[in-house]
């Protein structure tokens, strides 16, 4: 496998602290699914050394969109790409979610969590129905919103401060929406706080996260990503994931 | 340079660079790099099977990695069993990294695989030795000239032994694989390393790591040319190598071959461009064999 | 916290940011940095004047560098006469960094400046001894302990032991530093590497040089964590400190001071935004006194 | 002594491999004398670790010049910047020449080396006579030539390959020029070989030398930078020098 080039097409700050980059790669954007992500060098050199793993957020015609936060110096470099810049990019790495047919499905994003359901949203709908919940501190920090309107989707906001939506955990309006023994599907991304929390809260509906923990490779080959498995052992989540069952790790 | 190969204990190398254990898998993510390589050294396999550290288990630095990995690994069993029949149709040669964490491990581990289609062994002798406080076995040259010795009665295949140079001076530890039988020495292992969380609690979930990577060069780089002056066996050169030029610093210094780590956790390929990048160096220097280039740093002329 | 100062042997430091020996000459060109750390450490000094290596001195790698400086210095004579004058009106704690090639020269040195106006004494145990084929004084722990036994006889100041990590583990040295009367020992000092030019020579003029800079931390603050349990005098942390973050790390491990080498070559005024950014961090972590801070890694709580 | 912020205002290729940048600092363009230097970090972050020294080239008002060869990764970087970036400077540093008055000043650049000389030469020629020789391998490495023009000086090249002016090394033209016993003084700066060659072959005049090799902090704190000096010991030539009288060091 080797990394691939493409140039940066447009890069802003979307909400505050948060980047929209699209980037143009053909073959990318045939090639990536819902679930798959990408491994980007932060710059050229040795420092920061590691890629930084980040999800397909969405895909149109050539283009393929990263939306993400920029905790670190990594992240840092990434924001301030311009168009014409060269991405350097390893992927589509980790396992597609497999897309199911006529069922309920439930999206839960906590704040740029809701990066990956976008395009999982847009390749859902056609074939199931789906309904969309989006957390996050505040109003502001909701993100993708118009994005995720413009599929005519079911969706719910909820706000740490009520200053949008329901106030309180958006796991609160997943566990609303849940109808045990109807085959619904849940998949979540967000902090681990919010996946463990509808770990424990959603019973009766098959519930999948998108895990955004530590890795090395992202590839498979240096075992430094590990999610506790239930029952002991770790689940090299860059292979097996990045979308686990929930009742398959410990959290 | 008309020939690229390498040889241990009579077994050729197609070229002497390698994939370093624990960064390479077992050879089979890749396959097409494997195969472009001298050969590939397996993540290290214990007797017993291992969950590993909790997460999580890599931090970085400027210029370098720490991993708490914990030697995650199927165990012998299922190493021999359900891996090894996949690696062997690799086309590759296969250096199994063993480790033990009580002398007797190794030799058990050398023995029942030496039946496999495997290349040779590299010992890896950083594990704590359990039964004795805790200090790893590569840091006592009686216990690696023993567990060498051990091994080394086991196989008739290349044995290799993986040198730690924490806190240990990788002279004497080399000097002990010699006199044990080894047939080359791996410089160096993982350096120990520590990293806190904002509030000051150990970063890793394995407490302490293991530092690899460029910012590891310059002195596994004077541990490779220390060791390549004191000791009659092959050098296998390793830490931080990222491009040629940096391989052709180890074969300068002494190594007759080396081995790729972090690099590969980056670049995919990152070892076969290693190789391709050492060729040409070697060609624009007009090198007509590596005795042109192996311990070129200490050679009068 | 009300008092940011911290005491070694009675002397009072006003903050606990020193800056490293032989990186801050004697602390004479910046003086309002100096003026604003808890003390500087000077440039090495021995018996005998010395010229230093020949050029190049230093090589960069990612993460650090690697000098070979040789110990340039003017010498206990002309120091005394020349340059302490003007160190003693610098208004700061100077710490004379005193290194020798024989065991007798770390005392000599310490007792002809035993009458000066220094605030104490570093016993900088990394340079060969000569007499005993090279290896550092400061990889045996006999020599540690006889050394700094010797210097303590002659001085009432605070003696602190600078530990080298080469090969050694400090944890041995740093107890004979105690058991020889020790006030404190700096963990750790460079360690050693190497690297090499396109011919395959070594690029610096020492050949060898000592790793320094961020690239070491990891190693450094491992060492640090493992020395302070081990023993009851203070360390002094040291390696790779380049903000305030790095500061709080090494007190975390258990340093109850630090010092800043390799970052004031890059930024003159790094130590002094080290001791900001610190003081900053501790506020933050509403820390009432450096005792809620040293130590935290390993506190049960 | 804070390193200083400074705003791109140009950044271009003026020869193969050779940049010139323009940059914008009052206090800087105040302060800066010929022989002076700047320590330049080559971007944020602990890689590459140290400041790269490079020689005010020229100074415009409030605007300073830099014209420099990228041989490796920082000046690589120095290179890329554009227009509006932010430069992070360390200076001025070293000792700048004494100005001599009445004197004929001979100067000798050799390939990039032709940068120092500019600005010496600016404030040079009211009060004295100069003349300046510049050396390269080919016509297309001479550089600051129309610069060197517009001061109406002598101006004389020298290329290895004959294709402008002398064939052969430019010291050839320098030691044409010196007339021993005439208090002439000369400035080179280029490789060591040609300062080496020079301290040699000119006889009866004061040659100084621009020293361009290796530094730790340039500020005289490291003990990193070091030419050997006649009759033993090193220069410490950040603090001594740059400019170093040849006949004081050992080529
Ligand atoms: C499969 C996957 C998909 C992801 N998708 C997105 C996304 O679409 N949008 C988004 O904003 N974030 C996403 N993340 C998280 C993102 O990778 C981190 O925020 C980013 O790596 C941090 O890098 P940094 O340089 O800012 O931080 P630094 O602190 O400089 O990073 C240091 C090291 O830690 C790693 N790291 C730090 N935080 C995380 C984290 N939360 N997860 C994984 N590695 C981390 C870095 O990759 C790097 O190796 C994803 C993570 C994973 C594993
Ligand atoms: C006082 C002074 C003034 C200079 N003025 C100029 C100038 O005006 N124009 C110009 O083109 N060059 C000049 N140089 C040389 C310039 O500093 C180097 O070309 C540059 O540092 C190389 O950095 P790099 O990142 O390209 O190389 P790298 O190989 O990445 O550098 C690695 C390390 O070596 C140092 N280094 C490498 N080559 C040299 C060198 N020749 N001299 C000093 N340090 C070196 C770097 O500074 C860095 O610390 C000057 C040097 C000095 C000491
Ligand atoms: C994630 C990771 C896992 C490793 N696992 C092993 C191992 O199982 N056995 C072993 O002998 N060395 C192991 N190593 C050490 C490497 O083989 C190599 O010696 C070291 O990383 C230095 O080389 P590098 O700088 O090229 O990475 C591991 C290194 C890393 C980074
Ligand atoms: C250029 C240079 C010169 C040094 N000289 C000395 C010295 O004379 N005595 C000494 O004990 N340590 C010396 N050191 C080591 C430093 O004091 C310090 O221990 C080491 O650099 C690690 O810290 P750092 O990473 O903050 O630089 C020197 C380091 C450098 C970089
Ligand atoms: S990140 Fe390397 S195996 Fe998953
Ligand atoms: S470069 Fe540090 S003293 Fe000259």
């Amino acid at each position: 496998m080797k990394s691939l080039r493409a140039p940066v097409v447009a890069n802003a700050e979307v909400a505050p602290g948060i980047w929209s980059l699209w980037f143009e790669h053909p073959g990318l954007a045939r090639a990536c699914r819902p679930g798959h992500f990408l491994n980007l060098k932060p710059g050229p050199g040795p420092d920061p050394l590691l890629r930084r793993p980040l999800s397909v957020c969405d895909v149109e015609r050539d283009r393929l969109r990263l939306v993400f936060r920029a905790p670190g110096r990594g992240t840092a470099l990434l924001a301030q790409l311009r168009p014409g810049d060269e991405l350097d990019i390893l992927g589509p790495l980790g396992r597609p979610v497999r897309l199911p047919k006529r069922r309920t499905v439930l999206l839960c994003g906590g704040g740029v969590g809701a990066a990956p359901l976008l395009l999982l949203a847009r390749r859902l709908r056609d074939e199931n129905r789906v309904k969309v919940f989006l957390g996050a501190r505040a109003a502001e920090g909701l993100i993708l919103t118009r994005e995720f309107s413009r599929l005519r989707l079911e969706v719910g906001f909820a706000t740490d401060d009520g200053s949008h939506g329901h106030r309180g955990p958006v796991t609160d309006l997943v566990v609303k929406n849940v109808h045990p023994g109807t085959g619904q599907l849940v998949y979540a991304c967000g902090p681990l706080a919010m996946l463990a929390d509808l770990a424990r809260r959603v019973k009766g509906a098959e519930a999948w996260g998108f895990f955004e923990e530590r890795m090395g490779c992202g590839t498979g080959i240096c075992y430094c990503c590990a999610l506790p498995r239930k029952g002991g052992g770790y689940t090299r989540f860059c292979q097996e994931g990045p979308v686990v069952r929930l009742d398959e790790v410990e959290l | 340079m008309k020939n690229h190969s390498v040889r241990l204990r009579g077994v050729e190398f197609a070229n002497p660079v390698l994939a370093a254990s624990g960064t390479w898998e077992f050879g089979l993510r890749f396959k097409a790099v494997s195969a472009r390589l001298g050969g590939v050294v397996t993540k290290g396999i214990t007797v017993e099977p291992r969950a590993g550290n909790p997460g999580p288990r890599i931090f970085e630095f400027p210029g370098g990695i720490l991993n708490s990995v914990g030697l995650e690994n199927p165990g012998l069993e299922r190493f021999r069993d359900e891996v090894l029949p996949e690696v062997a149709a690799l086309g590759t040669r296969v250096i199994v990294n063993v480790a033990g964490f009580e002398p007797g491990e190794f030799d058990r581990l050398v023995g029942e695989l030496d039946r496999e289609p495997v290349a040779g062994f590299e010992l890896n002798l950083s594990c704590p030795n359990v039964g004795h406080g805790g200090a790893a076995f590569g840091q006592d040259p009686k216990l690696v000239e023993d567990i060498t010795r051990r091994a080394r009665a086991r196989t008739d295949r290349p044995v290799v032994v993986k040198l730690t140079a924490n806190f240990t001076d990788p002279v004497a530890t080399a000097r002990a694989a010699e006199a044990g039988g080894a047939d080359a020495v791996t410089v160096i292992n993982t350096l120990f390393g520590l990293a806190l969380n904002a509030n000051g609690r150990p970063f890793l979930g394995g407490r302490n790591g293991g530092m690899s990577g460029p910012a590891l060069k310059p002195f596994a780089l004077y541990c490779v040319d220390r060791v390549a002056a004191a000791v009659g066996i092959p050098v296998i050169g390793c830490g931080g190598i990222m491009d040629g030029r940096d391989a052709l610093d180890f074969l300068s210094a002494g190594a007759a071959l080396v081995q790729v780590g972090t690099a590969s956790l980056v670049e995919p390929d990152a070892a076969a461009r290693v190789w391709t990048g050492l060729r040409r160096l070697c060609r624009d220097l007009g090198a007509e064999s590596w005795a042109d280039i192996v311990g070129r740093t200490r050679r009068e002329d």
